[in-house]
């Protein structure tokens, strides 16, 4: 496969559509074409939580068009539980892997990462575009899930053995719904696999003159670490696919014990370890938190140094903090398993490995805090969802410290404590993110700025309301309320607590809602913003020395050179309050 | 601008420590003896934690208003960082967390790294799609074997016992109800019939996934007061997705003084035999 | 359900795609093909000299001990009842007859036409119990499946030669109208969310077919004049066959007797 | 890292005349502390050959993280389950070893021949490498149908299911560097001791595959 791409590597611009737009090899399209794959799952996605949040607390409630979309899964209306799971099942799967990994890391990056580091193009074009191409496969395949059979799966997006291993005995869509969703995941492994190959080769080996390691902008730092970790990670998920695959079609028992019945129906096979599917799956389920949350962290601490004027506070205790991370994001994936069955000490051993991972979690936002400290702060909608990031993540963060804790997380376990705890602290921590990366970088990718007062109003509601939404999960999981329950009017002790889930229900339309006034700015905006210029927000890294949008090969055979790190903001005795990373000219203080 | 999102940001801190402070959403009563050392656990790192969040959530609103840009002349600081400040809180920071998780280490090795007394009332708890049973051994002592090829709930059979031919299983007394006497030390061992399930009893503090394949064994004590709070009936329910009636998986914990559950153990018995 | 090992061997995902949908359309296409089925300008039958088997059906043993069911669980399925509820499999009256067995024409009448008939076959659920627990249909025929309970049910038939589906009904839910494209004798219907709950559907290519009532009697009308084989299923202790002639307008009797031991 | 050897300056890699911008010369940037950079302003600009030995090394550390997941799932199926009975592997296998193994050494031989600059000699090697490929992967198929022949397949017990699995997926992987194999034979005038690049980087895969192999091997054989 690399012979193949020996050498194919410095191609001229092309000229037809296809070749511009579809099967493209140049890093910018398929950056882009990552973001819109992603855009279009977090619509569905978004749609599929408001149908859920919608049944949990009116379960009797007839929805419209929900019976013509699914017939058997919602007749008259009426959403069953096994359709109330199933889209569970495809918003968990849609979010953490088409979005959280896609966008930021794939979408972003893509776009950003050669332009930052000097570059012309990722180092394997041809692989950066089978990446997408794959991925997109991925997506198309586990959306057919809506459309065949029963549906999609009800095992929900970690797919636990024996459910999802033996068929469609053990419930509706665990037929070809869940065989369609392993398949998926499969291709997804693979698309991030050839991405991250390209990620870290590019980093390592493109950089520009004078480019060094630690003269890289703090998003390149995330995305290469985030790539190392898709890179050991996706591989064992792959694995783990493939032996689950082989237990659905190949009758094989890799997760699958003796004597299972279900429905009254003998199992046939033997001697496999449910246990064995956890162990693997979050081995890669651990890491991928990280890699959905690492780029966000690296667009926030971009974004925050750029608007508040002033170099990131701790530069190289971010760069260490980002690898701890992806150091010990390897040893921490028991943390999902303490009531598994697994070694109590084993648990423990775990635990102490969680809580260590918080540390460099801490150090990230005392350098924020200290990046906005004695700054001159710009609060542009791209800084307001800066801001957020680090007030969501902070929020999310510290309920991570509950359940790190074996004794604490006994209570805690399976609860919607953990539903709030993950969505915001990965979920709409990396989404601001995501945001916040939009705002900023959308004039670099198509040219135009996007409207501000739009931006404002959409940060104002989507900020405030995830907080409605994923604050009271908190409280709800105190009360045991637990997760994945269909409905709440079966289980005495969730009863009382309807009336809060209304609150959030509501909260969670409001905020939906709201994700139409940045639809309608961004598309708005792509042909209608003013006119951006080529260093609107007077920062310095090397994406802001070429034209918005930049040429196909974005230096225009230029070699920049790079003379400074990425965060000179404020020089004393510089001319502007910023110097560019390739500006020559010494500066007064260092 | 600044002054609303600093508002912003400090009234959800506050809201949200209120709703904390004010117990408005709260956790269930506790009537096992070992859950007073989880809820300390519990409160330990709520207040740890409570302290970070106040201090980080009201340091940047108050750094956002403060450093806003209010068009003067003033340059922001230019600082690329202090590597003290750096050390201190990394060494402050990983104290606290470890120091936090190591202090729960008794309350969870009270829980798990001992097996349950000699004497503890042993009980078998068998899951399936989506219900559970619960077996005690009878006066012998023992649970007699479980055959696959006997398990159906429709002849009331589900754990696929031999009565007839397995004396050990004879005497057994199968239940949907899980009843336990009070202040005796009981141990469940965990099953499953089909596909992973839970079992969670949110007032005793117990949480234990059943994993098909295996016998998982957990052990606990019912404190008096268990009998003092509706009627001493407590929601077993099920936390592990395990298909379309995952929702409604739930079976009642009922504590009794030790005389009451002996008589309702007869009465099983008989019902049975 | 299972998805051929070469396809996946070639990973391709989309022609799993296309093979799940294939798949699908040709169960539609069997359902519809079913009354072609039939052997082309088949005898229809002549109801003047059509006659009828009787019989009962008797276990000859100890009689069983029924289990209580245990519905603790949900306190709609409790209330919905005064006294112990009891298993239905293996259930033997006094005088040793038995209910709820399926008795059907299995062979000898192929010659024949018998167009599914338009009206349903209705299945309750019922105090968390399904009414009626044992039930004849023909193939196409339509399934009637109602909820008389305030609690939510799902419907899992475990076929083994259709294809197998599971729907939940809530309560205030509409009904569901399901079809069977081939015959089998007998497909287990199972609630996941009352696991004790247990009918069974005997799906048969003509309408001679018959449930024992409480009395432990049958009877099938409508019988062409002919040799059939007869059989006669139990939940409990298995099916036994028996041939029978049929004169017309006559009535024959098949009497069957089942003894322990014998069965799954 | 693997990136041994630095671009030689101002040449391009093969077939960089084909797409590549004409009147450019190949700079070894990427380092980002000026190593290997040799243009001035308004010299070219191509991905260095490094960059191919740092991605085939980033793949093989990805299949090294397949099979370690292989590996742990098959350690945990033996240790945990008494229905583990040994599958007796067909003696081919070990034939099949002799022949990855020479297919190594006159891929070897080959790039020796190539640093030498003796084309012909190479493109024999290169030739027999491929094909003592194909006659592995034909050898590996012989041994699944001697499986297949004595009733042992996919299912019939968890060390069989691991023999084709591990088999298949060595398999699989070894097609792609036959691919490679093939290819750098269709382009073999192309190769001399300069331009050399493909024949590298496709030589760490190949003889990371004939060292995966014999791992499998002692995993499948090895008592423990």
């Amino acid at each position: 496969m690399e012979a193949h791409a020996v050498a194919t590597h410095a191609h001229a611009a092309p000229t037809g559509f296809i070749r511009k737009y579809i099967f493209s090899l140049d890093h910018k399209v398929i950056g882009k074409q990552y973001y819109f794959l992603a855009l279009f799952s977090v619509v569905v996605g978004i749609l599929l939580s408001v149908l859920m949040r919608w049944h949990l607390v009116w379960p009797d409630a007839r929805i419209p068009l929900l019976d013509k979309l699914s017939p058997t899964g919602a007749p008259g209306g009426i959403m069953t539980p096994e359709y109330y799971l199933s889209l569970l099942t495809m918003h968990g799967t849609l979010m953490v892997f088409f979005v959280l990994t896609t966008a930021p890391q794939s979408g972003f990056g893509n776009f950003l990462l050669p332009i930052q580091i000097g570059a012309e193009d990722m180092a394997f074009p041809r692989l950066n575009m089978l990446s997408f191409w794959v991925t997109f496969a991925g997506l198309v395949v586990l959306l057919s899930s809506f459309f065949v059979g029963d549906g999609p799966p009800l095992s929900g997006w970690t797919a636990y053995t024996p459910l999802s291993a033996v068929g469609s005995v053990a419930g509706p869509g665990e037929g070809t719904g869940q065989t369609l969703w392993v398949i998926s995941i499969a291709l997804f492994c693979v698309g991030s696999l050839l991405g991250a190959l390209n990620f870290i080769t590019t980093t390592l080996d493109l950089r520009t003159r004078g480019l060094t390691l630690m003269r890289l902008p703090l998003t390149c730092w995330a995305w290469f670490i985030t790539a190392v970790l898709a890179l050991l990670s996706f591989a064992v998920l792959f694995a783990a696919g493939v032996l689950l695959l082989l237990d659905r079609v190949g009758g094989t028992s890799f997760f699958v014990p003796a004597g299972l019945v279900v429905s009254d129906q003998r199992i046939a096979h033997s001697g496999g370890s449910p246990l064995l599917w956890q162990h693997l799956f979050w081995f890669f389920g651990h890491p991928e938190v990280y890699i959905a949350i690492l780029p966000g962290m690296g667009i926030t601490s971009h974004v925050l140094s750029t608007f508040s004027r002033k170099p990131i506070f701790g530069y190289r205790a971010m760069v260490y903090a980002m690898m701890a991370i992806g150091f010990l994001g390897f040893m921490v994936w028991g943390h999902h398993m303490f009531v598994s069955g697994m070694s109590p000490y084993v648990g423990f051993a775990f635990s102490v490995f969680t809580m260590a991972i918080g540390v460099p979690s801490a150090i990230k936002t005392f350098n924020w805090l200290g990046t906005l400290w004695g700054g001159k702060l710009r609060l542009n909608t791209a800084m307001l969802f800066a801001i957020g990031f680090v007030s969501l993540f902070v929020s999310g963060g510290l309920s991570g410290l509950f359940l790190a804790q074996p004794p604490v997380d006994t209570n805690l376990h399976a609860t919607y404590f953990v539903v709030g705890h993950f969505h915001l602290v990965m979920g709409v921590a990396a989404i601001f993110g995501m945001f916040a990366g939009t705002f900023f970088w959308f004039p670099k990718m198509f040219g135009r700025m996007m409207n501000e007062t739009l931006g404002k109003i959409h940060f104002w509601i989507t900020f405030v309301g995830v907080y409605c939404i994923f604050m009271p999960m908190h409280f709800l999981g105190l009360e045991g309320n637990i997760r994945r329950y269909s409905r709440f009017t079966d289980v005495n002790f969730l009863v009382p607590l309807i009336p809060l889930h209304k609150f959030m229900t509501i909260a969670a339309f409001v905020t939906a809602g709201a994700q139409f006034i940045f639809l309608f700015n961004l598309f708005w905006s792509m042909f209608k913003g003013e006119k951006a210029t080529e260093n609107p927000w007077e920062a310095t890294s090397l994406e802001w020395t070429v034209p918005s949008p930049p040429p196909f090969d974005n230096f225009a055979g230029r070699h920049p050179v790079v003379y400074r790190g990425p965060y000179e903001f404020s020089v004393p005795g510089a001319p502007k309050d910023y110097v560019m990373q390739d500006a020559p000219e010494p500066v007064a203080a260092h | 601008m600044a002054l609303a999102i600093a508002l912003v940001i400090a009234v959800i801190t506050v809201i949200s420590v209120y709703v904390f402070w004010a117990h408005v959403w709260w956790l269930p009563v506790d009537v096992s003896t070992h859950g007073a050392s989880i809820d300390h656990q519990f409160m330990m790192t709520l207040i740890m934690t409570g302290i970070v969040f106040v201090l980080a959530q009201l340091g940047l609103a108050y750094f956002v208003w403060k450093y806003r840009d209010r068009g003067d002349r003033r340059p922001a600081k230019y600082s690329h960082g202090n590597n003290a400040l750096e050390i201190t809180w990394t060494t402050a920071a990983f104290i606290v967390f470890v120091g936090l998780n190591l202090l729960g280490y008794r309350s969870w090795a009270s829980m798990r790294f001992t097996p349950a007394a000699a004497d503890a009332l042993r009980v078998e708890v068998w899951g399936e799609q989506f219900q559970f049973y619960f077996r005690y051994p009878g006066p012998d002592g023992q649970f007699g074997p479980t055959h696959v090829n006997l398990m159906n709930d429709a002849t009331g059979n589900a754990l696929g016992l031999d009565r007839d031919n397995d004396p050990a299983s004879k005497d057994d007394i199968v239940t949907a109800t899980l009843a336990i006497p009070v202040n005796r030390e009981v141990e469940l061992i965990l099953h499953s019939k089909d596909v992973g399930h839970s079992f969670y009893v949110r007032e005793l503090r117990v949480h234990q996934d059943l994993v098909p394949g295996m016998a998982i064994p957990i052990h606990f004590t019912a404190s008096e007061d268990a009998l003092n709070y509706n009627g001493g009936r407590y929601e077993i329910v099920c936390t592990q997705l395990c298909g379309l009636g995952h929702y409604k998986m739930r079976a009642f914990l009922q504590v009794m003084t030790q005389e009451d559950f002996d008589k309702w153990l007869k009465q099983q018995a008989e019902e049975q035999q | 359900m299972k998805i051929p090992r070469a396809l996946w061997v070639a990973g391709m995902a989309v022609t799993l795609l296309l093979a799940g949908c294939s798949k699908k359309q040709e169960t539609a296409e069997e359902t519809s093909a079913v009354p072609s089925e039939q052997p082309a300008g088949g005898t229809p039958v002549d109801p003047a000299t059509a006659g009828e088997i009787t019989g009962k059906v008797t276990f000859n043993g100890p009689k069983p001990k029924l289990a209580v069911l245990h519905m603790d669980q949900d306190p709609v399925c409790v209330q919905k009842h005064s006294s112990p509820v009891y298993a239905e499999d293996g259930e033997v009256n006094g005088n040793g007859t038995v209910p709820n067995a399926f008795v059907y024409v299995k062979e000898g009448a192929d010659k024949y036409t018998f167009p599914a008939p338009t009206e349903a076959v209705t299945l309750d659920q019922n105090g968390c119990l399904y009414k009626p627990h044992v039930l004849g249909i023909m193939v196409g025929q339509t399934l009637h499946i109602i909820s008389s309970d305030p609690t939510t049910h799902n419907i899992h038939p475990l076929p083994k030669n259709n294809p197998e589906w599971n729907q939940s009904q809530a309560p205030g839910a509409p009904p569901i109208d399901k079809k069977f494209a081939r015959p089998e004798v007998m497909i287990p219907v199972k609630c996941n969310q009352h696991p004790w709950m247990r009918a069974y559907i005997g799906v048969v290519k003509n309408p001679l077919y018959a449930v024992t009532g409480e009395d432990g009697t049958f009877t099938i009308k409508g019988v062409p004049p002919g040799d059939y084989t007869v059989e006669a299923w139990t939940a409990t202790w298995g099916t036994q066959d028996q041939k029978v002639a049929v004169s017309p307008k006559g009535t024959a009797t098949a009497d069957f007797t089942f003894k322990p031991g014998a069965g799954t | 890292m693997g990136s041994t050897t630095l671009t030689p300056p101002k040449t391009k890699p093969p077939r960089g005349t084909r797409l590549g911008k004409p009147g450019r010369s190949g700079d070894g940037f990427g380092w980002g502390d000026g190593h290997g950079f040799s243009g001035g302003p308004g010299g070219g600009w191509s991905v260095p050959a490094r960059a191919y030995r740092t991605g085939m090394w980033l793949a093989l550390g990805a299949i090294v993280m397949l099979f370690a997941a292989f590996t742990s799932a098959l350690v945990v199926r033996r240790g945990i389950s008494n229905d583990w009975v040994p599958t007796a592997l067909p003696r081919i296998l070990y034939l099949n070893t002799v022949i990855l193994a020479a297919s190594s050494l006159t891929l070897e031989l080959g790039r020796r021949a190539l640093t030498a600059d003796l084309a012909t000699q190479f493109s024999r090697w290169l030739y027999a490498t491929a094909g003592l490929g194909i006659a592995f992967v034909a050898g590996q198929l012989t041994a699944w149908h001697q499986l297949a022949a004595r009733g042992v397949y996919l299912a019939t017990n968890p060390s069989s299911s691991f023999f084709y699995l591990l088999t298949a997926a060595h398999g699989v992987h070894l097609l792609g560097g036959i691919a490679a194999l093939a290819y750098l034979c269709w382009r073999v005038a192309g190769f001399n001791s300069s331009r050399r690049t493909a024949v590298d980087v496709t030589a760490i895969y190949w003889h990371f595959m004939t060292g995966l192999w014999v791992y499998i091997l002692v995993l499948l054989t090895a008592r423990f």
